[in-house]
């Protein structure tokens, strides 16, 4: 079994790459993660669809205020500069191009940009959330997910087979493996972990890695 | 003028079999759960209403509110974005059985389509959802290049909605992340009517921080001490709790 | 010439059918007059494109804020109840059909509903402001106006030579001599002032006046 | 984060000759004298900007504010409802001569343009203007038997907006009236430079307050005692004072 990143080590990395005062919304999930791991010295404003804007962590337990939660349904907390807005003005900043930055988890991203996050197929109910906005809306569409799925099937394709949440949208890929930009319907690959060869990492690729610039080193400290 | 009601009975009096009711909420909050209980209560005694068309983000939580709604069958179609929860028990086996129609739109055409319905704009263009399964069969426009989706605007019979405060005009503020599709609810209905913790005089409300002028409400009832869904839920509460 | 009511006496005669609580919109210029005759009792809410409902009264002369304006760029006052909100909210109440009447003047109205209000042709300056959206929204679009041109040309025509406000949007007219409705794509008389006859009135109008029913007297009280 | 700029003439320092410049205000009303006038001030200094093309409600009044930049030859279109006023002399004069284009929306498609524009969506369909000279060349579609024109979004590179109370994060509240077209111009530009009476520390605003979150704001200016264009015009004022 390949060393790799954890999802916590995979949130970390994008974190890195927020700047300061970033407009970022965080799917569901791993994704929300990310908020933890902002570096020393830079805040990044969250963003969450139902209405907030510049909220902050959890709060303790039996702290909940349940009028002030997340999308994902999790209570939060107020921080200085806090603004509330009903939906549709919470889908102009998604909708409008006003987020920096939008992270969130893959079922699967093909070469050209399509992601796939919503639907596994038509078995069961399905739910679209927030998710066809934000790929449309933010600067920035990035991705977290493991490099591969339970199954070991390459999650990075030439294109998806599953129900598309957007077209071309995808423009970065953290993995637990590697982190791979969209460029002109390519897969470029700017980071791998140290332990693992170009030829391992394509093996696990279903698509080609591109490599038109040198290739860093992807690390993450235990967490 | 005085758009209060003196009673919840009386304030879901007037939904009838087969009308759009939009109901306020996001998750665990700011659903109007008094209301939908009152609304409840009329369809165990009388029958009525049903086949009704329920537009919310989601399709209900554990046994309260929608869901209970739901699960009496009042509800014929569901028009959603996220129809998923911590327990959505009771809408996920209707819909595998087939008992409930599902529209599924996402979140942000969602709030806009309502939007639209309540400010007169039959129609507009987004970019979400282009090129995937919940575009099949839309209208589709290039603008400066770039494919865009027709959609269509969202109105209702009646919207019930949680606020916080309300005045007699209909004038509401809500209470932080609650306020989400309430304001776009209360615009899109015929009949809007709100619950609201406290019932002021007019002017007891800053001109400047009314969030839903009262011209968007027809009803406010109040509701002192409202239950919160994501509370009841947690107690595993299930309404009516003795079921005919 | 003809006895006819004034300005001020047709405004007045429009404020009879405003009832107890309606959302109103009054035009700038004669239309606001409305405002100042609301029957004892009855109290509607007037909205302005501006961005204010329930707003009251003229300040006293010196007591003026001009944060607090209405779309006739005159002085208002605040009234307990009135709320605050931008330009497309404004419009949203107008064009979303939540007035229950716009009271407008006209240069010209046809049978058909047709309004001519904000252009005389193609000189000078050309300046809509928010006719074309309040006669598309408003639930009554009520129009209050002499019936003739200062030149004695009727302004109740067949169809409107001059360019058009909207289409088919109005569904009552209050002149100096009449009060008429539109239904169908006629003109139906209501009410006309005792002193003129059917024949005289209809010799100052453009187009048939029907009158299915009885015609009412018009009256006004000395103002 | 901090969004505050020191002064009026860094707040404008960024809009270049060409650029399309929404300015907030209807009537005397919400007008952001203090920005405009820093502008015509580097204007005159550098001969830059010019060739502007300005979103406003009107077209100016008297001789102050976006009047005295029409007078002055920076604009070259006007995107506007209403180019009427007590006193429109500079705009009418310019308009007559061909020296200033005109692209005449009704308020309420203006507004909802803007909006559009903010909100990403490219095109709408509104009733207001339908068989009007307006409407000329415009897509016409017909939704449940009722034709509609087809309008499309409106941005800008820079606003200039007024608003009242505003922090660091960019969060604003407005003052009655004057809040008209700010908070839409704010969303609609690349960059919203916005004078407030007052700058507060983050969390000096009521989060329920906030009319325009920080998100639609690039720039926040102090000018604490804001003058009023309806004042100046009625006191016959005239920017600047001594034209060169």
């Amino acid at each position: 079994m390949t060393e790799k990143l954890t999802p916590t080590q995979i949130a970390w990395r994008a974190a890195q790459d927020i700047t300061d005062g970033a407009y970022v919304n965080l799917g569901i999930g791993l994704p929300e993660m990310v908020a933890r791991f902002q570096p020393p010295g830079r805040q990044a404003i969250f963003h969450t669809e139902n209405g907030i804007l510049g909220f902050g962590q959890a709060p303790e337990p039996g702290q909940e205020d349940w009028d002030l939660i997340n999308a994902g349904k999790k209570a939060v907390t107020l921080k200085p500069g806090t603004a509330f807005f009903h939906h549709a003005d919470s889908f102009a900043m998604v909708r409008g191009g006003h987020l920096d930055v939008a992270i969130l988890g893959a079922y699967q991203v093909a070469e050209n940009g399509d992601l796939a996050n919503w639907s596994t197929g038509p078995k069961g109910v399905p739910a679209v959330g927030g998710a066809m906005d934000l790929v449309h809306g933010a600067r920035r569409v990035a991705i977290i997910t493991d490099h591969v799925t339970k199954k070991g099937e390459p999650k990075l394709v030439e294109s998806c087979t599953l129900p598309l949440t957007g077209v071309g949208c995808v423009t970065r890929v953290y993995t637990s493996l590697a982190v791979v930009d969209i460029e002109d319907g390519h897969f470029v690959l700017r980071e791998k972990l140290p332990s693992i060869s170009l030829d391992d990492l394509q093996s696990l690729t279903g698509a080609r890695l591109h490599t038109p610039g040198p290739v860093g080193d992807l690390t993450a400290p235990e967490l | 003028m005085d758009k209060t009601i003196p009673d919840l009975a009386s304030a879901v009096a007037g939904i009838e079999d087969g009308m759009t009711v939009m109901i306020g909420g996001f998750g665990g909050s700011g659903n109007p759960i008094e209301l939908i209980h009152a609304l409840i209560d009329r369809f165990l005694a009388t029958g009525h209403p049903r086949n009704l068309t329920v537009v919310n983000n989601n399709a209900g939580n554990g046994h309260v509110g929608l869901a209970a709604m739901i699960e009496q069958g009042m509800v014929t179609k569901l028009i959603c974005s996220f129809p998923r929860s911590a327990d959505p028990v009771v809408f996920t086996e209707r819909y595998l059985a087939g008992e409930i129609e599902l529209e599924l739109v996402p979140q942000g055409t969602l709030a806009e389509r309502i939007r639209a319905g309540g400010a007169g704009i039959p129609a507009f263009y987004t970019p979400s959802s282009y090129g995937t399964d919940l575009a099949k069969g839309k209208k589709v426009e290039e603008f400066d290049g770039r494919p865009y989706v027709q959609e269509r605007w969202l109105k209702a019979d009646y919207a019930l909605v949680k606020a916080h405060v309300g005045d007699r005009l209909g004038n509401l503020t809500y209470r932080m992340a609650a306020r989400n599709f309430g304001p776009l609810m209360c615009s899109a209905a015929a009949s809007a009517i709100v619950q609201v913790s406290r019932i002021v005089e007019p002017g007891g409300i800053d001109p400047e921080a009314v969030i839903t002028p009262g011209i968007f409400v027809q009803g406010v009832v109040e509701v002192p001490k409202p239950v919160q869904e994501e509370e009841l839920n947690r107690a595993k509460a299930v309404y009516p709790e003795v079921a005919e």
